[in-house]
Parts: structure tokens; sequence; C-alpha cells
């Protein structure tokens, strides 16, 4: 008789065997294993970045000169005679914005910080850039902005225009601004490069506006000259973009407090 | 009758009495005395249940130890109802045995009331058979367990038919005077291949459709009967007309088979089996029980044959 | 070797009693056996002494004097049929709680499974078709079971060995079963179940069942290999040889039948009618594996065909 | 044995069996334990799932709900919202008196008085009533009679009533009224309520509006739930029962219960993957899909597929198992489902991947090979139209000759009605085939417009004689990828002698034909030609990552190699010109899907010989064996062995059917139908035994599962190799498991017979003619001109874009797109010139399209936006001369001028321009589409040129946003429809006027 309930028994975890053999799954533990696997294996997600306060007392400056050397391709005047309104703004010919060189030293370059940021979040910048339309022309020619910093495009000529920027990613519109109309406030949501922007009455008029995403960027003015505050001290690649010229990039290092001198030549 | 007939008189005075107390109470007339006396007497009779007439007639009466009430006792067992008051000892021990038909006849009791049970959820049509199924296996409480239980007790009993008629043969026990019990046996083993076999294809799937069709298709091959078969195409079968079609009511494994099998399975065979089984342990009770009881016997003592 | 896909057709719900079967028969067998020994040679003791022989209870090993012959059911075999019962119901339930019954796709007429296998059971007679064609597989085989069976107590003229184990007293009998019914009929399920593989193929255990395999395989009648080309020579022939079979078979079966002193008295016994039913089911039983080696050794479809039907 | 043995005791019956079946019993019991708990447990793993998931989202949404409140406040707090609800209180302060007093009134005077009147009504009407039955029942009349003087009794009795008074007072006068006076009463009272409530929401009007609008803002700029509804889904957590959650749609017996698990799918709040931890909890990634799916109405499996019913494990749920033959969708072939019912589109809008998948199969080819109905549908409606033409031709030749019987036995009928009936019958038959007449009519049309239309997917081969280079094509046919990397022509696994036998054939059976020959064009001029005028919306240039252009047709990076100028001249000029061929008659010729871009010989010559400069210096050897009649024959072999033919139009091969397999419904395949072949193992081990598994091998590399096999050169897979991409993969994959015999009933599936299916039409021409290569038709869609430099960096080039045609249908009349669509040009003489926008460099080519497609396309686009076909133009208000006026100073003004930018038919000015010409608005487009489009441009043209904001809303009208000119500013009208109006009366000498005036 024992050798029945032996039997039995045996039996019994034979089948017990195959039962876990045949193995019922359960999810959470799966999902657990799995992840917790995948977790230690590679970071997938980004990581949330960091908002930063800069130390005033640390801060450090770049600052420099933007030169260009050889022939600045030369750009015909601007055709204003579709609109009769433009011309009379102007006293006779008015030359091409496109490319500015003042005594070898070159406008309307972007100098920015392209590198040494990444995961890091800046306060926005409060104040208002202004892009105007003055003389059927926008001024500046370049505008450079931190995203969601509010740029204030304004209409200082007798005639209507339109201002059309063509971003690729951030979201495109168009808007007509009659004379004397207020000012249209427009805060880009997303950094983007080179957003072209047109007014399609006046096809000659164009600016350029840069969203970026930390506020450490300055455009050359008039004399070449940028400069960029308030950074904290650290190693940094820094571009220099012109519409016509394209890039250049150099590497820095300043310390703390430092003020560092950087030039960027561009030439043709 | 003679049994009635006492209980009959009895009862009369009982009933004499109470018609004088209901004649007391209809002249709102209460003896408070009486009804405290009656209360108390069932009272006594609930602290002993066993002596109640409610008791009695369920479990029959405690008897005596009087040989007459030991017979009773017998003759009321539900239990000596199927086995007599004694065996053999052979009968009792497991390794002479086996239990297999005992255990076989438990299995078909099992899958008599899975089987039921399952029928309730059941529909033999093509539509709704194979979704019947899915939803035994899940929506209906234990329906996975009766399912599993029905076809491994199904398939269980099969082996241990086989054995049960293994153990018959190695302990001869077909010889005189069980021989027609032993065919009895051989028709139940046939018959139970038959009911696991018409339940092969009711879950209608691929499993059981192909097995079934394998299985018929044999009978294509039925000699004379067959439009396959040997003298089958002389005898004027063909496919439409022959035994094959009758057993699926078609040309090809369908509704009409389905039908068939479910009712083969459920009423047809089952009554069978269980009119042969009845023959079967009848005999063994008129054949001397089980096969023990025969002494061993020696070559020399054969006695010689007489015709 | 694939161990993976011996596995997988062990692993299968469905063909549970085929792997138990593969434990469970020559268990008994060797069960039954030991008994039937333990007995036989209490009957050698007692013929050796006959004077014991007259003077003993005659009950089968294990017995000793004064216990009782016979015993109450209750509370001796109930107790044994409700432990019996208790123990089934508890296999069966963790069997059904632990293994699904199978349930595959909807039933698709158009979609052949393959390998397509009859229930586990049927799996012999489904083997036989590779040998026979089915008229003979599918149903005279099946008949000629069921009578054989049913026939055998009445031609069993062995008075010995009623109701208790023994193998000196039956070896004819046991020798017949056996090879019947372990050989015969379990072993071709069990080769049915775990060997064949896609068309019907041979696959040994360990290899892949692999759905293209394709092997190289002429059957051819055995006329064709004697070179017999025309009916009715081709029928003639194979009658001649069919003949020549049961001729030799029963010479066989008959020289088994008077082996021994003991078999030559119950053949004494025997009616003519008796030993003819026996000769023929022996021979048709013989039929079987002769055919099956005939098909695996020498390729011989069919020895004996006829118009009407080929054997 | 003489020693006598002690007998021992019986062990049956002194054997204790208790601890047996003790320990069996306990196993027993433990196994009935165990089947209730894997019956309440196992089997129900979704319990474990809600515990986790009433949990989890317990939390996720008490984090979630003082943030919305915090936004909430925030709102509160905003002017705006302030302003309202001050607003709203001063309201609702206003009329609080009254309403306090007819509350009082209606509750303690007038709704008392009713009840109290209506009670005792009632009571005599109960009376009356059973009388009135009895006399309704009644036979005997003076019965009758009097029961009616018993109800007059009763309508005379003078009942007490005890009325509380109707001021609201809660005195109660006691009365005695009659039956009628009780009704009155009783009316009257319910009469007063009406009248109470009615002044009461009168009075509460403005509250309520002010109310629904300060909600409304903050719903508006609220994003996600509010707090109270957030709160009301924590309650709805409190409360949560475990249980099934389960979809059951009775009429096609569905039953979907992934939201046992899956309990996230349809809550309001979006609930990423890991929000709840477990991305089972996430919400459905496309509520917009959801919205238009409502699941009560179509269950989660008729889309993702899976075992609805199972709840017992993630395996069986998702039927992802061998028996299960829907097995739930990966996330990357999700879209697969949308064919279950979206079947008969080629774009199915939200269906990204899928729509790639058929965009593939279509620009593919694999049509070629492989039907799939809907593809070439056309050739298949073609065979049915020939076969119906010539079933009604024997129709009407038994017509008449029944005819001719039925007069004859009319003529020789002994009597005069016999005769009559046999005549109306042979009249009958002639009508009946005057009929038919009309309908082969009808249908010959139909059979000439789809000849039109039918058209193989690659190139002819009869023309390569004069197109291409000799030795180039065994080479290509090599292995075009080598020297075309991607290009259509897949690579075919050919024998070295197979490629020249079938090159020798094509060149044997080629059609001979004289080419005009041209001087050689400037190619600078045609570099500028060909990456303006349109070219590159199909074709591109470079290879790798220079490449530039439409990827819909050929790379011509180095056709100089292949072509021969002449030939280049002739197609870039007239792609419909082609070789003379003798077999052909001319109305069966195929038209090419290359369109004319209405160049002038000289552009063309220009642009051919910039082609021709795009060339490496490979050589090729010298290929004798291409005239060698032997190769020929064996080469027919091949190339039928191939399918060739199922794509090209061979010599000789006209008739030749598809070599592929049928993919309608390869989806639904049995699985063991699917050829794994010496893989099938490997596949079941590594688990990719699976519809999936295979098309994505098949695809990947289509000889793969001939790997290892031992077979002829010619019994091996014949599928080429397309090298497609991974992306490309996936979305033809999503697109073949898709591709299945659907088993949802016809009001599950989207195959609508309204406006709809002319949408659903209009996109198989769209997509098989690419329109996408230039215009962008769905938002989000990026032609292939949009990828050109020239035009992304370019802000003017920018405006140089074909124009968006997401709201062609409202913008244009019918009649006029399909006159466009004709002839693009809108002249029959100055053909040389874009109709509408003559300004931009890249020109609508002309299509050949059939009358049959002009008239889809034109439905599609009035379909799309809703319009009616045929349009009845909206009857216009003349202008009145002050009107007039008016609009011309508005048109003019300095802030809008308009045409500044439009054209005026002026070349010098016109070269400027941004926009079409007004003299054409009035014929092409439509009034109110007009209007709307002076409004807010950006909002139907996003990008466009034309600047938003010119008006502004005053009242319930529109202003000029701009200076007013002095007329205007005594208009009264609108000044958006002033300007619709003017200019769609607009007229030359108009226009001549406004020219001055600027």
């Amino acid at each position: 008789m024992h050798r029945i309930v032996v039997a039995a028994i045996a039996a019994t975890a034979t089948l017990l065997a195959l039962a876990w053999g045949c193995g019922g799954d359960d999810y959470f533990e799966e999902y657990d294993a799995r992840s917790s696997g995948s977790a230690t294996s590679g970071e997938a997600g980004a990581p949330v970045a960091e908002m930063v306060t800069v130390d005033p007392a640390t801060a450090v400056t770049v600052k420099g000169v933007v030169t260009f050397s050889g022939d600045a391709p030369r750009f015909p005047p601007v055709n204003m005679s579709a609109e009769p309104d433009c011309v009379r703004l102007h006293g006779g010919r008015v030359p091409s914005d496109r490319v500015v060189v003042n005594d070898g030293k070159l406008q309307h370059v972007l100098v920015w910080v392209s590198g040494g940021l990444e995961g890091k979040r800046f306060p926005v910048r409060t104040d208002a850039v202004n892009l105007d339309q003055d003389g059927c022309i926008y001024k500046p020619h370049v505008v450079a902005v931190q995203m969601g910093q509010a740029i204030n495009i304004t209409n200082s000529d007798p005639t209507t225009h339109n201002v059309h920027p063509l971003p690729r990613e951030n979201r495109e519109w168009n808007k007509s601004q009659t004379s004397g109309a207020p000012a249209i406030e427009y805060a880009f949501p997303r950094a983007e490069m080179k957003i072209a922007v047109k007014c399609n009455i006046h096809p000659w008029m164009q600016a350029y506006i840069h969203v970026m995403e930390h506020p450490y960027f300055a455009v050359s003015g008039a004399d070449g000259a940028f400069e960029i505050g308030n950074l904290p001290p650290g190693t940094y690649t820094l571009q220099a973009v012109h519409e016509q010229f394209g890039e250049q990039e150099t590497q820095i290092t300043i310390g703390a407090s430092e003020t560092q001198e950087v030039a960027f030549a561009f030439a043709r | 009758m003679a049994v009635s007939k006492k209980a009959a008189t009895k009862s009369t005075p009982s009933a004499t009495n109470g018609s004088n107390g209901s004649r007391q109470l209809l002249g709102l007339t209460v003896d408070p005395q009486e009804i405290k006396q009656k209360a108390l007497m069932d009272l006594k009779a609930i602290k002993q249940p066993t002596k109640t007439e409610v008791y009695k007639s369920i479990f029959r009466v405690k008897h005596d130890q009087t040989a007459r009430s030991r017979t009773l006792g017998v003759l009321s067992n539900v239990f000596l109802h199927l086995h007599p008051a004694r065996v053999n000892r052979d009968a009792v021990r497991f390794s002479f045995t086996w239990g297999m038909g005992g255990i076989s006849f438990y299995l078909f009791w099992v899958l008599t009331w899975t089987g039921v049970l399952l029928m309730f959820y059941y529909h033999p049509t093509k539509v709704q058979a194979f979704r019947d199924i899915l939803y035994l296996e899940h929506d209906v409480p234990f329906g996975k367990l009766l399912r599993n239980m029905h076809r491994w007790a199904a398939h269980a009993m099969v082996l241990t038919v086989q054995l049960h008629m293994f153990r018959v043969f190695l302990t001869g026990s077909y010889k005189k005077p069980r021989q027609f019990n032993w065919s009895v046996g051989v028709i139940l083993l046939v018959l139970t291949l038959l009911l696991s076999f018409t339940g092969y294809l009711l879950p209608d799937d691929q499993l059981g459709f192909w097995a079934v069709t394998v299985g018929t298709n044999m009978a294509r091959a039925t000699p004379m009967l067959g439009h396959e078969g040997p003298f089958g195409p002389q005898f004027g079968m063909t496919p439409f007309n022959d035994v094959r079609f009758a057993l699926l009511g078609g040309s090809i494994v369908d509704a009409n088979a389905l039908l068939r099998a479910y009712i083969w399975h459920c009423i047809a065979i089952p009554g069978f089996a269980a009119t042969f089984m009845i023959v079967h342990f009848w005999r063994v009770r008129k054949d001397g029980g089980i096969s023990g009881p025969n002494r061993i016997m020696l070559e020399s003592e054969i006695k010689p044959l007489r015709r | 070797m694939d161990w993976h896909q011996l596995w997988t057709i062990i692993s299968l719900p469905d063909n549970i009693p085929i792997v138990g079967m593969l434990f469970i028969i020559p268990f008994f067998t060797w069960f039954g056996l030991r008994q039937a020994f333990a007995n036989d040679r209490l009957l050698a003791k007692l013929e050796a002494d006959p004077k014991l022989a007259r003077t003993h209870h005659r009950k089968t090993q294990p017995f000793q004097k004064g216990w009782a012959r016979e015993l109450p059911v209750w509370p001796y075999l109930m107790r044994m049929e409700f432990l019996a019962v208790v123990i089934v119901t508890f296999i069966l339930m963790v069997w059904s709680i632990t293994l699904d019954a199978p349930l595959e796709e909807p039933a698709n007429p158009s979609l052949t499974m393959n390998p397509s296998k009859a229930p586990w059971y049927f799996l012999g007679l489904q083997e036989m078709l590779v040998y026979f064609d089915p008229w003979i597989a599918g149903v005279v085989m099946p008949t000629l079971i069921i009578i054989g069976l049913i026939v055998i107590p009445y031609i069993d003229e062995n008075p010995l060995g009623n109701g208790y184990y023994t193998y000196k007293q039956r070896k004819f009998a046991i020798w017949t079963f056996i090879s019947g019914f372990i050989i015969l009929w379990c072993s071709m399920i069990v080769i049915g179940t775990l060997i064949r593989g896609p068309g019907w193929m041979w696959f040994w255990p360990g290899m892949t069942w692999d759905h293209n395999r394709l092997i190289f395989e002429i059957n051819r009648d055995l006329h064709e290999i004697i070179g017999i080309t025309s009916q009715p020579w081709i029928g003639i022939f194979g009658g001649l040889v069919v003949g020549g079979f049961v001729t030799a078979a029963g010479y066989g079966c008959h020289r088994l039948i008077i082996a021994t002193e003991f078999t030559r008295k119950i053949l004494g016994r025997m009616s003519l009618l008796q030993y003819a039913i026996l000769q023929v089911l022996l021979i048709i039983m013989l039929a079987l594996p002769v055919k099956i080696l005939a098909r695996l050794l020498f390729r011989i479809k069919y020895v004996w065909v006829t118009p009407w039907f080929n054997v | 044995m003489p020693v006598e043995r002690k007998v021992q005791p019986d062990p049956i019956t002194t054997k204790s069996y208790s601890v047996h079946l003790l320990v069996s019993m306990l196993l027993l019991t433990a196994s009935l334990v165990w089947a209730v708990y894997d019956e309440v447990e196992v089997m129900r793993p979704y319990k474990d799932y809600q515990a986790r998931f009433r949990a989890y989202y317990t939390r996720f949404l008490a984090e979630l709900q003082p943030q919305q409140a915090a936004k909430q406040q925030a709102i509160r707090q905003s002017p705006e919202y302030q302003e309202l609800n001050r607003e709203l209180t001063d309201a609702e302060q206003q009329v609080m008196g009254r309403i306090q007093e007819i509350d009082r009134i209606t509750g303690g005077g007038v709704v008392p008085r009713m009840t109290a009147a209506r009670n005792a009504f009632q009571v005599l009407r109960s009376e009356i009533d059973a009388l009135r039955y009895q006399i309704e029942v009644s036979d005997d009349d003076a019965e009758k009679d009097e029961i009616r003087e018993e109800i007059e009794e009763i309508r005379a009795r003078i009942v007490e009533v005890d009325l509380p008074l109707a001021d609201g007072s809660g005195d109660v006068e006691e009365r005695e009224m009659r039956f009628e006076e009780l009704e009155q009463e009783f009316l009257s009272m319910q009469q007063r309520r009406v009248d109470l409530q009615a002044e009461r929401l009168e009075l509460l009007e403005r509250a309520n509006e002010l109310r629904g609008e300060r909600d409304g803002l903050m719903a508006d700029r609220l994003p996600g739930l509010g707090a109270t509804q957030i709160d009301g889904l924590l309650a709805n957590m409190a409360n949560f029962e475990i249980g099934i959650k389960q979809i059951h749609l009775l009429d096609i017996d569905l039953v979907d219960r992934c939201e046992s698990c899956h309990l996230g799918i349809r809550e309001p709040v979006e609930i990423g993957p890991t929000d709840l931890l477990y991305p089972v909890f996430r919400s459905h990634p496309r509520p917009d899909l959801l919205a238009i799916h409502d699941p009560e109405a179509f269950g989660c499996s008729s889309c993702h597929n899976g075992n609805g019913r199972a709840t017992r494990s993630v395996t069986k749920g998702h039927g992802r198992h061998k028996f299960w033959l829907w097995p739930l969708f990966y996330p990357e072939n999700v879209e697969a489902g949308c064919q279950q019912c979206h079947a008969k589109e080629i774009v199915t809008p939200g269906g990204e991947t899928l729509n790639h998948g058929r965009e593939l199969y279509m620009n593919k080819g694999c049509w070629g090979c492989h039907r799939f109905e809907g593809f070439d549908a056309e050739s298949e409606e073609l065979t049915a139209i020939v076969q119906q033409l010539r079933n009604l031709e024997a129709n009407r030749d038994a017509n008449a000759k029944e005819m001719r019987e039925s007069i004859e036995l009319g003529d020789t009928s002994a009597d005069g009605a016999t005769a009559q009936r046999y005549y109306a019958r042979a009249e009958e038959l002639r009508l009946t085939n005057s009929r038919i007449d009309a309908e082969i009519h009808n249908l010959g049309v139909e059979r000439t417009n789809l000849a039109e239309e039918v058209k193989k997917f690659g190139p002819s081969l009869k023309e390569i004689k004069v197109k291409d280079v000799k030795e180039w094509i065994p080479e290509w046919i090599k292995n075009p990828h080598e020297f075309r990397p991607g290009s259509k022509m897949p690579v075919f696994r050919l024998l070295d002698e197979e490629v020249q036998q079938i090159s020798a054939y094509l060149w044997q059976n080629a059609l001979d034909g004289d080419l005009r020959s041209h001087p050689m064009g400037n190619s600078t001029r045609g570099k500028e030609l060909f990456e303006t005028r349109g070219c590159m919306g199909c074709h591109s240039i470079g290879e790798g990552d220079s490449r530039v252009g439409g990827t819909f047709a050929a790379n011509l990076s180095r056709v100089g190699e292949k072509m021969n100028y002449d030939y280049m001249v002739r197609w870039i000029h007239d792609p419909s010109e082609v070789t003379p061929d003798p077999d052909v008659p001319d109305e069966l010729r195929p038209r090419p899907v290359m369109p004319s871009l209405r160049l002038t010989e000289a552009e063309s010559r220009d642009i051919a010989a910039y082609l021709s400069q795009q060339r490496t210096d490979q050589e090729y050897p010298p290929a004798p064996y291409m005239d060698d009649p032997q190769m020929a024959e064996a080469g027919l072999v091949a190339i039928r062995h191939y399918g060739c033919a199922g794509c090209h139009e061979i010599s000789g091969l006209e008739e030749e059917g598809r070599i592929g397999t049928d993919l309608t419904v390869e989806g639904s395949k049995p699985l063991d139908r699917l050829d794994f072949a010496l893989k099938t193992h490997e596949a079941e081990m590594e688990g990719w035994h699976s519809h999936k598994g295979f098309f994505e091998r098949k695809l990947e590399n289509p000889a793969f599962f001939d790997e290892g096999k031992e077979r002829e050169h010619l019994e091996r897979l014949r599928m080429p190799n397309f090298n497609l991409s991974p992306d490309e993969i996936t979305a033809l994959t999503t697109f073949l498991l898709g591709a299945v015999e659907t088993v949802f009933p016809e009001q599950y599936r989207f195959e609508p017979e309204d406006e709809r299916a002319a949408v659903q039409e209009g996109w198989w021409i769209i997509t098989r003619h690419n329109c996408n290569g230039c215009h962008q038709i769905r938002p989000g869609n990026v032609s292939a001109f949009m990828t050109i430099p020239r035009y992304t960096d370019d802000p003017d080039w920018a405006e140089q874009l074909p124009p968006q045609l997401y709201t062609q249908g409202a913008r244009v009349q019918p009649e006029w797109l399909s006159d466009f669509l004709h002839n693009p040009a809108l002249s029959e003489t100055a053909t040389n010139r874009n109709g509408v926008r003559r300004y931009l460099e890249a020109r609508m080519p002309t299509f050949y399209f059939s009358d049959r497609q002009v008239s889809k396309l034109t439905k599609f686009f009035m379909a799309r936006d809703s319009q009616p076909v045929p349009d009845l133009p909206e009857s216009m208000e003349p202008l009145t001369p002050s009107e007039r006026a008016v609009g011309r100073q508005l048109f003019t003004s300095d802030a809008a001028p308009c045409l500044d930018c439009h054209m005026t038919g002026i070349p010098s000015q016109d070269v400027d321009a941004t926009a079409p010409n007004f003299l054409i608005a009035a014929e092409r487009l439509k009034p109110n589409w007009t209007f709307r489009w002076l409004l807010e441009p950006a909002s139907i043209a996003p990008g466009t040129a034309m600047p938003s904001g010119l008006f502004e809303r005053d009242g319930d009208r529109w202003v000029f946003a701009g200076q007013i000119p002095a007329q205007a500013r005594n208009y009264a009208g609108d000044h958006a429809d002033l300007l619709t109006r003017y200019m769609f009366q607009m007229d030359a000498a108009e226009l001549a006027r406004l020219r001055a005036l600027q």
C-alpha cells in the first residue's frame, strides 16, 4: 500500500514539474526584471536639464572682434522700385545688407557657445529684442534671442509690411503690420538657428533670427565686436556663424572671473 | 403491507387524541399544562434525533444484534447492494486486483458527471462548438478544470480498462465460469474507445477534426460497405451512400458529423456502456465474485474433459 | 541531436497517457509476472510433495493458515475502494489543474494537419495503414482484434491458472497475449506517437520533425520483384505466396501447440472448431510482424495483388 | 514442512489504513484548495492588475489633482476670469430678490394649492370614471340613464376643500366647490406654476450665460482636466470594483476583455507609458483614433488582434501562441489592423506606416508580379468591361433574332389579337435593344478611358533600341542596383548567360525607329531648368547622402551613360511620343506615367544636355551576343520565367500574366502555407515562425528561404531583391499582415457610398501619379520639392514651392478644376506656361489623365472639403457704384497693396508677382472660400505668402485693419465681403484702372 501512496506522490511531483515547465507568465515580475536590466545598461531617456544660477562673483566674459579679409562678395543694391514709398525713404541707392564689412570688421556674425553647456538650463532673458522695419529694411539684419525671449517687431515705415518668419522647427506665421500699428511681440518657444524673416509685399526685405537655448550669444556689431558675459567659468566651444561665410569654431577655457579675448577671422 | 397496517392501527388512538385537543381549541379553552407537556415531549425528541420518525425513515431502524436484524442490515445497506457481504481475501488485495476495474468504473462515473456539467455549456453546432470551448476555458467558473478533468479522466480510463484486461488475462480470470463476462468486458473496452473517439471531435478544433477525419477515412475502405473497400464499388458504394457517409451524416466531417458525434458520445454509447456495465457487474456477482476464490490447481489434478 | 523536438512531443498534454504507458505497462507486466513466479514456486513445491498438496490450503501467495479466506466487505474492501477513489481523484485534480486539455485552431477542412494523427489509442491502427491497405488495417484488423479477444475464453481449453497468477501453467497463453498486447498493440502506439512525424515518416527520437524532409523509398509489389507482369498470373502468384505463408505459419503454430506434453494434452481437449479458430487467429497475428518486416527490410508493398483487393 | 510455524497476524485484517487515508485525504483536500486557488487567483491574473492599477492610479491622480487645482486657481486669478465672475455675481445679485420670491410663492402657495385641488378633484373623477365604465358595459338603456343621472349628481355635489392661499403666505382658506370648479382651480394653479418657472428662467438667463462663458474660459485655458473632474476620477477609484471589464459586440459576438488589464486605456487623463510604473496601464497613445473608433462599437481585438476573450495570461490574451490565428500585432505593425475595415483605400488617414507600405507596394511595382485587389484595378475592370460588352452584344443579337421571328409570327398569325401580341413583343425587344445600344456606348467610353489608364509599372522595353546604349543593357539587367542604387528595378538572381540571353531577346525584339537628331543644348541652363521646372518632384540626382529630389522616379545620376541624347530630348519634350509600333493601334498605345512639362524643344534640349553629362567614365564591354538569334530564343524562356513582362511591355509577351502569388489575403493565409522551407525549425526555435517573421525575412532577402536548399537554378525562388530599408520592410510587412479576409460584416467596413468614396478613389490616382511629389495634400506631408536645398535654404525660393492643396475643393470650382487638370496651361495656344501661377518656375505638368481620372480627381478634391458636385454658384449681389469705389480704394490702399504681389498681366510686373491674377478669380474660385481666405489665409494654407490679420472684427462685421481709406469709413457693410464681391466682379478694364491708381 505504501507503494501506491509513493506512486501517487511521484505522479504528483511529475505533473508539478510538467506544470512548471509549461509555466505561467507574470507580467510585472518580467517587466521589473527587464527594466532593471536595461536601466544599468544605458540611460535611454535624456536627463532633465538642471537649472543653473550663475554666481556673479566668478562669472566670466568672452569678447572679441570678427574680422574679414579678402574680397567681400558684392551684392547688387536693393531694388525698391516696386514700392515708391520705400524708394522715397532713401536718398539714392540702398546697399545690400547681406555682407557688411567695415574696415575688415565683419558685421552680423552670430557668436555663441555651441559646446560646454549641455544639460544645463538658464533663466530666460527678460529684455526684449527689437526688430524694426525701417526704410523697408529689417534693422538689424541679424537678431539673436534666447528661446522664450520676446522679440518686438515694429514698423517705422509709412507703408504696410507683413512679417513672415520661415522657421523649420518652430511654428510658422505670417502677419501684416500696417504703418504705425502696435509692435508684434513674439517669443519663439524652440531653439532654432537661422530663421529667415520675410516681407512678402517687399520681397527684398530679409532678416535672420537665431533662437538659442541659453543666453550666451552675441551678434557682432558694425565694428565686428561682440561680447558674451555672465558665463560660468569652464571649457567651451565657441562658434561664429555668418549667413554667407558659414561657421567657425574655437575651444576656450576660462578660469573664474576672467575675461578672455577671442578672435574670429573670416576670409574669402 | 403488514407493517403499514400495524402503523395505521397504532396511529388511531393518537389521532383521536389530536381531535380531542382540537375540539378544545375550537372552544377557545386552552389547557397550559397539556401544551407544556407536549413541548417537553418535542424537546425530548430533539435531544435524541436518532429516535425520531424522520431519522428512522431515512436511515432505517437500528437493529438489535439478532440474525434477523443483521440480515436486514445487509439488505438495507446501499454498499452491500453493490458488493456481497463477504469477499475472497484476494479481492481486497491490491497487488492481486490492481484495482483497475473499480478505478475504471469510478472514472466512468467522474466522466458522466463532468460530462453532464459540460453539456450545460456546449452546443454541438459548427458556429458555437469551438466558441463554447473557449467560453469554458475562459469564462465558466471551474470550466477549464471541468474540461481538463473530462479529458484526462477519459484518457486515464482507456488506460485503466486496458490494464484491467491485462490483469484479468494474467490471472486467467476469463476462464470458466467467467467466459461470457470477459466477452462483455471486451465490448466495454470497445465502447470505451468509441466514447473517447466520439468525444475527440466535439471541440471542433484542428486536432479533433483531423483525428476524426483520419479515423473515419478508414471506414471508406470497409469491404463491401465502403466506396474504396474491396468489392465496395461492385456493391454500388459511392462516397454518398457508404458506411462512412452513415457515420458522418455526410461525405465530409461537418456539422452533421459533429451532431452525430455528440449524440453518440452523450447518449447512445454511454447508454450501451452503462447497460453492459450492469451486466458485467451482475455477472461478477453471479460468477462468484472476482476470480479469487479459485484454488490453485496442479497439472495432475486436471479432470478429463467431459463432452 | 534535437532533444527539444522530443520534449515537444512528450510534453504535449495529449501524449501524457502514452508517456505514462511507457512506464505503467512494463511496471504492471513485472508486477503481475512476479506474483506469477511466486505462485509457480508454490506450485512446484506442491507438485514435488503430493502429501502437502493434499493438505495445503491452496490459496495463492501470500497466505498463511489461520487467516480468513473470506473477509467482510465492510470495512476491508470498502476502505480500499474509498482509498482508491480518493487517490484517483487527487491525481486527476492535480493533472487537471496543471495540464490543459489541448485546443488547437478551429477546424479548417482546407488546411491539412501534418502529421494528422488519430487519438493515441488508435495510433496502432494508423501505423498499420503503412503496411496494409485501409480495409485491412482499419476494418478487418480491429474487427479481428475484437473477435479474437472475445473468443479467447472459448478456445483456451487450459483448465489451469484459473483465478491466480501463474506463468508455468499458461506459458503459451501468456506469450501469445503479451506479444499481441505489448508488442503489437502498445509498441505500435508508441511508434505512432513518438516516431512518426510529418508525412508519417520515421523520425528517430532526437531527430527534428522536418516538414521538408524527403526520403527515397520505393516500395514494390512482390510480383514485380519476381518479374511477373500480367494478370491473372499476378493474382495466382500472390495467392500462392499467401497460401504458402498460411501453410508455413500454420505448421509453425502447430509445432508450438504440440511443443510439450502439456500443450499436447490441452490440444487433446480442444475441438476441431476451437483448433481451427486458434490457428486462424495465430496465423493472422503472425502475418502482422511478417508483413511489417517484409516492408521495412525488403520494401515489399503488396504480396498479393488482385483486381479487387491487395494484400 | 514439518516445522509448525507460528501463525502471523493477518496483514489485511490487522493493518490499519488510517495513515494512508489521512494522508490521501489531506492530499485531496489540498488539491481541492489548490483548485479553488487556481480558479480564483491563477486563472484570474487581472485581479492583481486591477489592484495595482487602483493603487497606482489613485496615487497618480492624487499627485495630479493639486497641480491642476493650482492651474485652475491661476486661471481664476486672471483678470478676465475675475471680470466675468464679478459680472456673474452682479447679475445674480440683481435678480436674487425676485427669484427668492418666486421660489417662495411656488413652494409655499401655488404647489400646495394645486395639490389640494387636484386631490379633491381626483376623488370625484375616479368615481365618475367608474360609473362611466358601467354605462359602457351596460345593455339596459334605463340603467344607463340612471347612472348618467348619478354622474350629474356627483358633478353637482359640493365638496369642502381646504385650499392654501396662492401667495405663499401659508394661510388656508376653506372653500366649498363643485367638480368643475375644482378642475378649474387645479388647471389655473398648474398654469401659474409654469408661468412662474418661465419667469425664473428668464431672470436667470443672463447669469447662466455668464456662467457658461466663465466656465468656458476655464475649460479653454486649462490644459487637461479640472480638479473636480479629477476628484470624480478619484471617487471612481475609491469605488473601483475588481472584476472583468469587457466589451461585448452582439452582432459579431466579439468579447474583448483587454481592459481588464489595460485599465488606463480609456481614462480621460493622459497616462504615459511609465506614469503608472508599467506600460500596461498607459492610456491609448492615439486618442484621436479611439475617438472615431469607439471601443464600445468596435472592440479592441478588431483592430489589434489577440484573443479578447482570454484573461488567463498575457500569452493567451495576446494570442501569441501557436493555435491562435490572430495574434496581437506588434507595435510597429499595429496599423495592419486598419485594413480589417479600410481595405479599399490606398491612403488611410492616421495610418502612416500602413500608407507607406501601400505606397511602396504601388511604387516599387510589387503588383507587377503579385496581384492585389485594388492595385492595377484598371486592367481587371477593362477585362470585365470587354466581357460585359460581349455579353451585351450577344443579347442584342438574340433580341434582334427574336424580334424578327415575332414579326414573322405576327404576320402569319390567324387573328389580329394574336398578331398584335407578337408585334408588341417585337416592339418591346426593339426598345430593349435601343437601351442596350446606349449601355454599349457608355461601356465603350469607359473602355476607352480604362485603356488609357492601364499601364505597366516599368518602362516599355520595345523602345530600348532607340533609347538605350546597347552595351549598357546587360550590365543593367545583371545588377540594376549597382548602376543605380535604390532603383525600383530589383536585382534578379540571374546567371551570366541568362543576362546575355535576356538582353539578346530584348534587343532583337525592340522596335526600330528614327529619331530626329538635335543639336546639343546648353547644359547650364538645363541644370537650372531641371532643378526648378519640377523634374525633381519625381526624379533625383546624386547618390547616397548627396542625393537630391524625389524618389518616385529614377535617379538620374548616371543617365548619361545609358540613354541616347536624341531620345532624351524627345522624351522630355513629349513623353507621349513613342516609336511607332506596327502591332499596336494608336488608341491602345500605353500612356506614359511621366507627364509633359510643356517644355519648348530648346528647353528640352538644354535639360537633355545637362542629363547627358550625368555620367561616370565607365566602359561597357561589347555585347555581340545580343545579335545572336539563338541567344534571343533562350532569352524568351528566361523572360517568361522571371516574369519580366509583369512590369514591362515586351514584344511577343503582351498577354503574359503575373507570375507571383495573389497577396490580397496573404495575411490570413494559414501559416502552414507559408514555405519556411529549411528555416522552419530555426523559426520555431527563435520565435519568428509567424507571418510577421516570414514577411520580414522574405522582404529583406527574397532568397532567404532558399538557403541551404539543393536546387536547380530555375527551381529556385524567383523573387528579386529590392534592397529595402528596414523602415520599408516594416511598412510592407504591416501592409501584408493586414491583408486579410475581413471577419467583419459590412456595416463595420469603411466602404462608403457617399462622397467619401470619391476621396478613397482619388488617393489611388494621386499615389499613382505622385501628386505628393510637388504638392502638400495632407498636413504633415513633405513633398519632394520641400527637401531640395534650394527651396529649404533660400526664403525667396521657399515662395516658389508649388501650392498646397489642403482646401483645394473649397477653393476652386469643379468645372474649372476639371479644365485645369486637363490642361494646366489653361490655354490652347500659350501652352508653355502655368495657367494660374505663372510666376512659379515649377510647372504644373500635363498628365495623361483619362476623362474618368480627371473626373475622379475633381470629385476627390470636392469631396474632401465637403463641396457639392456639381457646384451651383452662389448668387452674388452686384456692386453699387459707391461700393465699387470703396472696393477700389481698399484694394489699392497702402495698407493692403494687393497688386504688389498679385499678377496683373503686365509681364514686367508679373516677374516679381507671388500670387495669381484676379481676373481668373471669378471662374476659378468660390466666393465663400475667398471670404475666409481674406480673413485668415494662414489657417487655410500654412506658410502662405498672403499675410493674415488684414481685417479686424467690429461688432458683427469685418473691417479693414489698416488705415481705412476715406470713402470706406462711411461704408457700413462688411469690408471683407465687399472685397470678395469686388474681386469676383473684376474685369480687365477694372484691373487696368486699379493699376493706374496704384
